[in-house]
Order: structure tokens, then C-alpha cells, then sequence
């Protein structure tokens, strides 16, 4: 797993075009997702892609640059900024044959489409039986200076709504595999982009037309004895630095990657507390309510014998998340809150 | 009372005389007659507490719904709402199977996961099980409607909502798109002048709704709700348009709701002398009944035949849904996803996911 | 706390009158609810009321039943069928000094108004300093064969969003007490009526027009010592019932009831876990993150040392509420199930 | 440009002349030139990486922004957007707490915890802090205004939004509910040509916004937004007629975005000729300067001191913002709740809050 940190733009949003692979074949995560998407479109023309500024423009974070010469204006659709009519637009052709991949410009603006989303999305399966292979895809995350509007992790929401399958993958490999997989799923799902990561982080992605990574099935990025780190998203990375130092002093902490956060890969996360028997539950979303709660109380159902100490979350608090840089960061989980609070387990 | 706004749609010169042969005007007729048995029907045993549930009538709306039902084909699609229970047995719903949903068994449309007239039968007969958030179903319906126009099949999506529903977003929402897009749909304003007890002043500020159409560009037409006929040429004429490509129409049809909202309101808010108007003049069943008796298209034999059917069917409906079996407490947790198989089988499904 | 089972109507919702207390003086919670809201509409002109159908009508379920001849149509206000601009006018008006209560004509249509409530009403305060005292209120909750979309629990969503102090009390006076708390509170609140007990449950409810209940904070409904059942809304009835018949068998039950899930009255949780050792965690919001979720994590992260047990939850599966009754049944934790868990619980 | 659609807004006979006195007309250029200045400065220090989070420039549309914003008293209340800084500015807000803002500083209107033109200053100057999600302050807006009409102040609210905004639900619902209740608000689209990437022909399939007020009985009025006395004659003429409790009126005021939709777009979907044709004779600041010369109001040395005014005042506000310390990191957690003080004391609140 060859990471790099790669430096974004000024406001580290929206800022440079999407451009190709690095000269040593490794791709960010912002082309990593592209690809899934240029695939996906090639193989299978039921697929298609609606949103705002996608086609020719190619999109806010240049995610779908260049889609619309390849795959014309019906295929790479711009909408009026009309989020309901978005999601239930997808649904209606869903319902047709087609296999609709909508564009949020911001997850943030799944919450104008909340309607569609919970009531029909999430619910025509279950209530009249008609597959819904619609997925829907947008940046979420914070870290970048972008404020309330524009670094929210909404995941929690739609995973309580329930039948949409949501996907918030930290590496560029998982990204493209699980977007792929997700295209191919008959059921609803929700993909969400982490911002903060699009060009920060790339490594080497399998070229694989047949590259897929499941769904619903959680990674153990790094291997440990001491204490679990159950994370996702940006939060991997912080994790994955964390515990470098860690190391240095003789902690050795596990760190899983739910990848897929509904449904939750239960099996994982309890197989790594039965090694480890600590549980450090890192989380972007909200403390209250946010995907960690759920991983900490499953925990705490099904692992009790073999903890050795309090399940415990590192979350921001229920607030916007704030625009000034100190606040910001005293909103997020750091590197240092992280070791501090491993230290703290390991010490139980 | 049918009068257009915005730009015209031409009447169909094979309108002018009887507009249908005489088999489907006695088929309309049955429909009508059918909505109205059910809807009394199924109201008595609602009051007798017979009947698990909400019930909305569609009484005094028949017009509408079989009319607009009535101009589509078995292709095109039909998106409704909670009142519309009549448009999905006009669109060909069997009345055994809905009576089942009714009364929650595993024979319903939808396996008992709901209920009364939130049906539908999407692989059967196109039609979108219902979804109460208000027009909900408008946003689907331009997807559905996006899909025909890209395969080139010629298809249509009509959905309908009430005159309450156009004050939500989403009714503009999808008007819009739809325009933008040119989509093949066409847009049914239910207008029963009362959003449950909230008049259309209430609601907006214009005299009619068929002139909002002007607002996206789209055609608008008012026509009688109570005149079966006179709503299927309208609804049929913006069926062709939609085919044609020409985009989208809305329909504004005007009725009165001789109910209360559902089954237990009283509806004191409608003024007395409006309601015994409607019922006494303007009753679509009665009426379409004597049109055909007196352009000799039926007899009081063949009237009463179709009562006699209709009651028939009622009560056979009524069997079949106390004999079907409940679902498995156990089913509630199947299901979640396609990958499950809980609808694999399902009647109608004619086998498989259509999307995979 | 004299309680009573009462008969629904028809379709168990929006079937009679308000009605008033009965000769016995014992009021229903929908009553209770009515009296609070009355009381404060004479209190203070600032607040008016707005929703559909809730003047000439007197609302779906008739709470709001006769207060258009009191207060006329300026203060209790029909509006058309438009439920952000409901909540976007409600913030408006409370920005210039009116105290907003509106009703939603069922908990599931606030979805309707997502954006407006978890964008504007729930971050406006802390973003920019305005307070924003507006009350929603609407009937939430299952069991009365109402199906999926007439009977949700909502409260998770927006308790994610934080910003919103949410309630749902079970009983009567609290509904009342707590109303009235909220009316006065200068924070936006939500206010979840369970239709279920609207007319089942009735008890004496004070008239003292300063009678209120405090916003977060617990109740323990019942003294137990073997096992903690953390709960809240009709579940509180479900576990009454229940603990009587664990407490033939010999099995005591302690049940807090939360009255108000966000905040979270954490402390009162805690006491509870500390002296029971056994926590079960019953809530009629779905499983995957429901409320009771944050409740489980809480004792897992809080109360880890005094724990003998796994915290259990048992809750509802994420799908829609189902409408055919063994559905429904199946989906809502019932009185053996909740027998069963305790048992389980206190053989740990 | 300007031609009245639906009800026509009589033209005030005290503008057939000069509208306004010469010192207000003198500072609406102040206004404009500011404006100007404060966009050219910000996107270039936005290029130099020397200012935090992005920049939404209103360059080529200040004729719209200072127009409506000069049409309103003090009292009167701005649900202003991203683009519409500098209306806020013309509403009053200072230069320098706006720059402390898009710093992220404690003295930013909101302390730093939005940034950028997230702003507003609702104790001090009536506006409201702007969301991003479009349009969102619409159906507040609507909320402001049935606080007027019910304390009978004779104040109003209005509300400005983009064109594309005006595809999204909310847009309808507000427009919808304030005509029912005949609320006292003022309705203004600021049509740019451009939503993002996505020209209006893409948006909506009308050829304009004005007209679409018919369908809510509301009069819409379009304006050369490039032209300040324009548009204030129009929003004023507007104000007032809200103002006499005759209801909302809906503005639609056309110009030209003339950079990109944020700091990082070079716009490049824009055609050449259009930009030029607008960066050419459509320049609202150029224009108005020259229209003051003409007449009289004002000369080349006035010019010349206006300019001086702005830069030294953008000199002084840069200084303050970067003087200005940052938030504490540990305030974070603080003003969840009204009760917990945090905002307290803010200057500009007089105090306490309003509401309790
Ligand atoms: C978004 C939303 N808000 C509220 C409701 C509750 N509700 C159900 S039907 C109804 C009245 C609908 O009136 P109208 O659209 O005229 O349809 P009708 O019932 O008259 O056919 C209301 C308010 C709802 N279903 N959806
Ligand atoms: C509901 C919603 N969807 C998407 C966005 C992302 N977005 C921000 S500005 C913008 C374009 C707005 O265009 P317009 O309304 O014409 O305003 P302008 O920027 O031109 O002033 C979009 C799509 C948003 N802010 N809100
Ligand atoms: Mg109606
Ligand atoms: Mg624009």
C-alpha cells in the first residue's frame, strides 16, 4: 500500500483538472474514480451519468472532465440544480432498465434531495420488489477549509434510512473497486468521495476491466496486537500516521477500514477486537450518531467477552464544521488525539 | 367548463361524434361502475371496523381517474397517488389482488409490506406503488419518462397528484425538468378543490392551475373531471403529444371530493350547497350512464349487467382476500436487498429483476 | 403513575375529536398535548402555531382541535402543503422575535422539510449567533397499522444533526410538562408525539400553568436492581408491562425512560448501569443507528468497569414499518421479546 | 432592456429626473466602485494562495446587488447568497469585519466559524447569514415578512437568488406560500446567464424569469441588472408596494457573470463575444460613472477620491483581518445551545437576544 501525500489547490477544492495517471502508472483517488466511471460507461450502456456541471464543464472536482466528448450529452447529463428530481429522476429510470449514476456536487446537497432519497430510494425494493440500480456519488469530508456547507459526512443519515448500500472508501484501489462493484449492484447505492483525499493520496490501481472489490466488506490495512483502530474514510490516514509513531513506542495498533459502512462487515471488526481486545472507534461523521456509534455498540454486543477495557469513539462533536483553520482542526480527530487516546487504551 | 390555457390542444376529429367504439364505452362504463361499488363498498366495512387501515375515497372523481387512465396504453406508465386507486383498476390492477393489499395479506400487490391504496404493480400493468410524501412521484416519473425517450420506444409516464400537491417543490421540480428535457410525460392535476380540508385558495393564488403551465413552457388544459369523456380526449390528446415527442402537458381536471379526506372525516368544511351541486349534476357515474342510454350505446339490461358484474367481482375479491394467507412473520426481515430472492416468483414478475 | 390502556378508533389515527379530560380529571396524552399548547398560546403572543390543516380542522389527529376560535387564523395558521418553507418560515419568523410551533400532520413528512430543519434551523444559532426558538411537532411511531409512511421515528436523523433538542416523551405529563419547556426554550426543538399513545394512555396531568418538565433529562419510571431497560416513547409501556411479569418470576427490572434523546442525559443512564450491572437497550427507532444505538455506546465507553453483561439492544430491522399486522408485529419489539432479552440479561 | 411582464410596476414620477439626491447618488458609486475594488483585490490574493477557502466573484452584476440593496431601509431585512456580498456591503456591513471573516478571524461577522461570503450580520444590519444550499433563505425570507405583516411594521424582506436557484423546489414553495398569504417581500433573481456551467436554456425553458411570476399572481418585473438606477427604481417601486401590504413582487435582473462561478473556474464555457459585449458597454460601474459625469454629479477629481476612499479602506480591512487573532480552538464546542452565552456580548447585538 504505496501512499503519498499529494498537495491540493488553494482552497483544496474544485481547484485543478483531473488529468491522467502519474508517469509512474499510479493514479490519485480522483482518477481512480474516474476510471471506474470511463469503465464502467464503456462496458455497459445502460449506464449513465446525470448531475450538475458534469458534462461540460466535467464536474465541480473535474471527476467527469472529458466523459461527455466520449460519451455524448445523454449519457453525461446536465440537470438543473434540482436534487430531488435528480434522485427521483434516477429512480424512475432505474425502474426503466437503465442504471443511473447521479452526481452530487457536494454531499452536502444529498440533504436537498432527502425526500427521494429515503422514501423512494431507500424503500421501493423492500415494500414492491423493483431493483433499483442507482447509485449515487459526492464529495464529503472536511479538512480542506471548506465549512458547514461543503465538508459534511452524511453517511449516518442515509444509513439509518436503510436499503442503500453506502460506500466511503480511503484508498484510490478501494475507491475503484467498490465504485465499480456498486455500478453492477442492483440496489441503491451511495458512494461518497472523501475531498480531502481525492489528490492527496494515490498508489498503484489494477487496470483490470474485472478489478472489483466487494461490498459490505471491511480491510485490515494494517496488522496489530494492542489496540483496533475501527476507521474509515480520510479518518484511515490519519490512523495509518498515528500509528507509525505508535510503533515507535511499542504500540501496535490494528487498523481496519470498514470501506463499505452500511451494511457494516460485522465479522471483521469483531475478529480484530478478539485479537486486540481494545477498541478505539475513529470516526469523521459526528460523535453522536455518527457510523463509529454503531460499530462501538455492536462491539459492545457481540465482543463483550473479550474486551479488556472501554469501547472508546474519537469523533468531531454535533456542530457545522467550523471555517477557521484552528477551529477546524480542534474539530477533527488529529494525529495527536489518536495516539493519545490509543496510549490511553493500551494502558488499561 | 373544459377550457384551454396556454396553448391549445386541437380536438380530435374523430372526437366529434362518439369518440370510442362501443365496447370500450361500455368498458368505461364498467370501470366507473366498479369504483364506485368498491369505494361504497369498502367504506361500509371500513366504518363496521372491518377493514385494517386508512381508506381515501375517490368518489365523485371517477371522471378523472378512469379518463386519464383510459388513454394509456398497457406500455405506458402510470404514477399515482393515495386517491388514484381507481386509475390503477382502470390501468388493469386485478380488484382480488388489491382487495388482498387491503386487508394486508400475502396475495396483495405488495406482499402485505403495505397497504390500502398504496399499491401498485410496476411489472404487471406499469403502474408506481403509491408513496404518501406528496407528489413524490412526480420526480420518478421523469426518469421513467427520460428512459423511454432514449430508447426511441414511443412510451409515455403519467403521473397524478392533487390540487394540495402543486404547493411542494417537487411538483415544480419536475415540471421543469420535464420541460427542459422534453420528456414524454404528462402531468394530471387532480383538482378536487380541497387538500384534505384546505381549499385551492388556500393553496394558491391563481384562478386556475392549468395556467401555471405557461411558467415551464408546457401546454395547459382545464377540463371537466366529472366528464369521463371529455378527460380521456383531453388526457388522450396529451398522450399522442407526448409520444410525438413534443413534450409535456398538464392537465388540470376539476372535480369535488364527495368524501371526507379519508375514512373517518366528515368533511364539514365543504360548503353544503358545492357538494349537493356536484352530487345531484355532476355525477360522473350516473351521468356518463345516461349519455350512453341515450345515444343508444346501452340498455337498462346492459346496465344492470354490469352492476351485477361488478358486484360479482366485489365479492369474489372479498373472498380472495380473506382467504389469503398472511405473510410469515419471518418474511420482515427478507427482502432488504435484490441478492435476498424474496420477490423472485413474484406473480407478474414474469421472472427475474428486469434490471439485471 | 396510574396509567390506562384506551382504545384507538378505527384505523388507530386521526379517527375522533379532541375531546377534553375525562370526568375523572385524568387527561390523554393527546390532551395533555393540547393543554400545553394552549396554555402557552395564552401566555405569550409571540407564539402562533402553523401547519396543515391544524385551524378550520383542528389538525389529522384534532390536537389542535377548537384553538382557531380562540386564537384566530393569524396565530394558528393553515398553510399550503409545503413543508420546507413551513420550517424555513417558522426560522424567519423566530428571527424576528415569534415563538414558531409548527405541526407536521405526521413525524414522516418532516423528511419533506429535511433541508430547511438540518441546514438552516439546526446550524443558523452556532454559525451566526441568532437563537431560533421554534418548536416542531408531529405524531411519530408504529403500531397502529399505519405502515411505513405514516409511521416512522425520525428522531436519529435529526439528533445527528445536532443543534435540535428532541424529545419523545411516553406519558401524559411529561408530554405536557415537556411542551411547555420547549415552547419556552430559545433553542429550536423537535417535539415527537407517539400515535400509539395518543389516546391509550391517560393519567392526572397538572394545571398548574408553570407545571413543567425539564428538557434532557431521564426518568426512571420504575426502581429495579437486576437489570437496567434504558428506553423511551411506547417501548416505556412495552417494558412496564414486561417488567411486571419478570417481576412474578422474580427478575427486577429498573426502566429509565429518556423523555428527551437529544441531548442525552447521560448521567441518569449511567447511575441506572452502575447499580444494575446489565444494561437493555430497547428502542422503536430502527436498530442500525438508532437512538438506542448512542445509548449503548455511551454505557460501553462510560460504564465499561460496573458492566457484567453485553449492552443488548433490541430494536426494529432498518426496512420500512410494514402494514400487514404479523408484519408489524414482527418488525416492533413486543412484550416476550422483551421478557425474553431481560431473562437472558439477568442470567448473564 | 427592462420590460414589464404581468402586472406592470408604474414607473414613480419623482424618477422621470434624477432619482435620487446628488450625495446618495455619489454613494451608490462609492458602493459600486468598492465592490469592484474589494472582487479584483480578494481573487487576486485568492491567486496568490494568500487567502483561505474560495471566492465567489460578483464582478459585472454590482448594478444588481447595490441596486436592490440601496432600496432598502435599515429595518428592512437581505436573505442574500454566495454571489451577493456586495449587497451586504451596500447594506452596511463593514469592509473590515468582512475581511476578518474571510480570514477566519474572531472579528469576522460570524467569529470565524464561516468564512468567505457565508456571511451576514442579522443584529447589526438585517442580513442574513448566507447557506450555501440553493435557495435556501427563500422560504426564511417568507418567515421575516409574516413577522412584519403580523406586527404591522410596514417593514420587508428580500430575497435574492441566482437563475439556477430558481430550479430547485424551494424557489416555487416560497414564491407560492408568500403570494397566499400576500406577504410583504421582494423576490429577486439575479440572472447571470449562468448557473455554474449550466446557461439558462438549461434551466428553465421559458425565455424568462419575470414571466413565471404569473403563476403565483405575483408581478414580475425584468431590469437591466447593469443599470443601478434601474434596478433600484424597480426594487424601490417594489419595496413599497410590499411595504402598503400589496404583496410580493418578483424582480429578475440581468447581467453577466463575468468571471468564473467560483476563484478556480476560468469559465470557459462562456462565449467570448457575450463576455466582451458585457465587459464592454455593460460595465454597471463604468456606466454609472459616466452617467454621474454626464449629468454633473460628479467629477474626475470626485472620481479620484472615491477610489482613494475604497483603496485605503481595503488597505485598512486587510490589516484588521490579518490583526484580527483567530477563534480559540477550544470554542469549538461552544454555542451549541442559546444558553450557553457563547455569543453574547457579540458587538452589534445590542445585548441579549431578541427572541427571549
Ligand atoms: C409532503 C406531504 N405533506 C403532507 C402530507 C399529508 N397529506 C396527505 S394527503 C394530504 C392532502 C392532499 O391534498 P391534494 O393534493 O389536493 O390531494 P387529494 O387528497 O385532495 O386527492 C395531506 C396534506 C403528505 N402526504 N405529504
Ligand atoms: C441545492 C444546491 N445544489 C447545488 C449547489 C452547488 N452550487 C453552488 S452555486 C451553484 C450554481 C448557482 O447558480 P445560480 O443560482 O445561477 O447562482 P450564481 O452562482 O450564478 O449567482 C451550484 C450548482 C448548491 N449550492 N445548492
Ligand atoms: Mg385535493
Ligand atoms: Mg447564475
Amino acid at each position: 500500500m504505496a501512499t503519498q501525500q499529494v498537495e491540493a489547490g488553494a482552497a483544496g477544492h474544485g481547484a485543478e483538472p483531473r488529468g491522467k495517471r502519474g508517469e509512474d502508472g499510479q493514479a490519485t483517488y480522483l482518477i481512480a474514480i474516474a476510471e471506474a466511471l470511463w469503465e464502467e460507461m464503456e462496458r455497459d450502456e445502460r449506464v449513465f451519468m446525470l448531475g450538475e456541471d458534469i458534462g461540460v464543464y466535467g464536474g465541480a472536482f473535474k471527476v467527469t472532465e472529458g466523459f461527455i466528448d466520449r460519451f455524448g450529452p445523454e449519457r453525461v447529463m446536465d440537470t438543473p440544480i434540482a436534487e430531488e428530481t435528480i434522485v427521483g429522476m434516477s429512480v424512475g429510470a432505474a425502474m426503466e432498465g437503465l442504471r443511473p449514476v447521479a452526481e452530487f456536487q457536494y454531499a452536502d446537497f444529498m440533504s436537498s434531495g432527502f425526500d427521494e432519497i429515503t422514501t423512494v430510494l431507500s424503500r421501493y425494493h423492500y415494500r414492491a420488489g423493483v431493483p433499483l440500480p442507482v447509485v449515487l456519488r459526492g464529495p464529503s469530508g472536511g479538512g480542506v477549509r471548506a465549512s458547514s456547507f461543503h465538508s459534511i459526512n452524511p453517511e449516518p443519515w442515509y444509513a439509518y434510512a436503510g436499503g442503500i448500500k453506502i460506500m466511503c472508501p480511503a484508498f484510490p484501489s478501494d475507491a475503484k473497486g467498490l465504485l465499480k462493484s456498486a455500478i453492477r449492484d442492483d440496489n441503491p447505492s451511495m458512494f461518497l468521495e472523501h475531498k480531502w483525499i481525492y489528490r492527496r493520496i494515490k498508489e498503484q490501481v489494477s487496470e483490470d476491466p474485472e478489478f472489483l472489490v466487494p461490498i459490505g466488506s471491511a480491510d485490515v490495512k494494517r496488522e496489530g496486537s494492542d489496540v483496533s483502530i475501527i476507521t474509515y474514510g480520510a479518518m484511515v490516514h490519519k490512523a495509518l500516521e498515528a500509528s507509525e509513531a505508535l510503533a515507535q513506542r511499542g504500540v501496535s495498533a490494528e487498523i481496519v477500514d470498514l470501506r463499505t459502512v452500511y451494511p457494516l462487515d460485522e465479522e471483521t471488526i469483531l475478529r480484530s477486537i478478539e485479537k486486540t481486545s481494545r477498541a478505539l472507534v475513529l470516526y469523521e461523521s459526528y460523535r453522536f450518531l455518527g457510523i463509529g456509534t454503531e460499530v462501538a455498540a455492536v462491539i459492545a454486543e457481540k465482543a463483550f467477552e473479550h474486551l479488556d477495557a472501554p469501547v472508546v469513539r474519537l469523533a468531531p462533536p454535533n456542530v457545522p464544521v467550523p471555517f477557521s483553520p484552528p477551529l477546524e482542526d480542534a474539530f477533527l480527530p488529529q494525529i495527536a488525539d489518536i495516539e493519545a487516546a490509543v496510549d490511553r487504551l493500551a494502558g488499561w | 367548463m373544459r377550457r384551454t390555457v396556454a396553448t391549445k390542444v386541437e380536438p380530435d376529429a374523430a372526437t366529434a361524434g362518439r369518440p370510442l367504439p362501443d365496447d370500450r364505452l361500455k368498458e368505461i362504463l364498467y370501470f366507473l361502475k366498479l369504483a364506485r361499488y368498491f369505494d361504497e363498498r369498502m367504506e361500509a366495512l371500513y366504518r363496521q371496523g372491518r377493514l385494517p387501515g386508512a381508506i381515501y375515497s375517490g368518489r365523485g372523481q371517477e371522471g378523472t381517474h378512469v379518463g386519464v387512465a383510459y388513454a394509456l396504453e398497457p406500455e405506458d406508465s402510470l404514477f399515482p397517488t393515495h386517491r388514484d386507486l381507481t386509475a390503477q383498476l382502470t390501468k388493469g390492477l386485478e380488484l382480488k389482488r388489491v382487495m388482498a393489499q387491503f386487508w394486508g395479506r400475502i396475495d396483495g400487490y405488495l406482499r402485505g409490506r403495505d397497504g390500502n391504496s398504496h399499491i401498485g404493480d410496476w411489472y404487471g400493468h406499469r403502474t408506481y406503488a403509491v408513496m404518501s410524501h406528496l407528489p413524490i412521484a412526480y420526480p420518478v416519473a421523469c426518469g421513467a419518462a427520460l428512459a423511454y425517450q432514449r430508447a426511441g420506444t414511443g412510451h409515455v409516464a403519467l403521473a397524478i397528484c392533487g390540487d394540495g400537491a402543486t404547493s411542494n417543490g417537487r411538483w415544480h421540480e419536475a415540471l421543469n425538468t420535464s420541460s427542459v428535457f422534453r420528456l414524454p410525460v404528462v402531468w394530471v392535476v387532480n383538482n378536487n378543490q380541497f387538500a384534505y380540508s384546505t381549499p385551492n385558495a388556500k393553496e394558491f393564488a391563481v384562478p386556475t392551475i392549468a395556467e401555471r403551465g405557461a411558467a415551464y413552457g408546457i401546454p395547459g388544459v382545464r377540463v371537466d373531471g366529472t366528464d369521463v369523456l371529455e378527460v380521456y380526449r383531453v388526457a388522450r390528446e396529451a398522450v399522442e403529444r407526448a409520444r410525438r415527442g413534443d413534450g409535456p402537458t398538464l392537465i388540470e381536471a376539476v372535480s369535488l371530493r364527495w368524501r371526507g379526506h379519508a375514512g373517518h372525516d366528515p368533511a364539514k368544511y365543504v360548503p353544503r350547497e358545492l357538494l349537493e351541486h356536484y352530487m345531484l349534476s355532476k355525477d360522473p357515474v350516473k351521468n356518463f350512464e345516461q349519455y350512453l342510454k341515450d345515444q343508444g350505446v346501452v340498455t337498462e339490461e346492459d346496465v344492470t349487467d354490469i352492476q351485477a358484474r361488478v358486484e360479482r367481482e366485489f365479492e369474489e375479491g372479498h373472498e380472495y382476500a380473506l382467504a389469503s394467507p398472511f405473510p410469515e412473520p419471518g418474511d420482515v426481515t427478507k427482502g432488504w436487498w435484490v441478492e435476498d430472492g424474496y420477490w423472485v416468483g413474484e406473480p407478474g414478475r414474469a421472472g427475474g429483476t428486469e434490471a439485471s
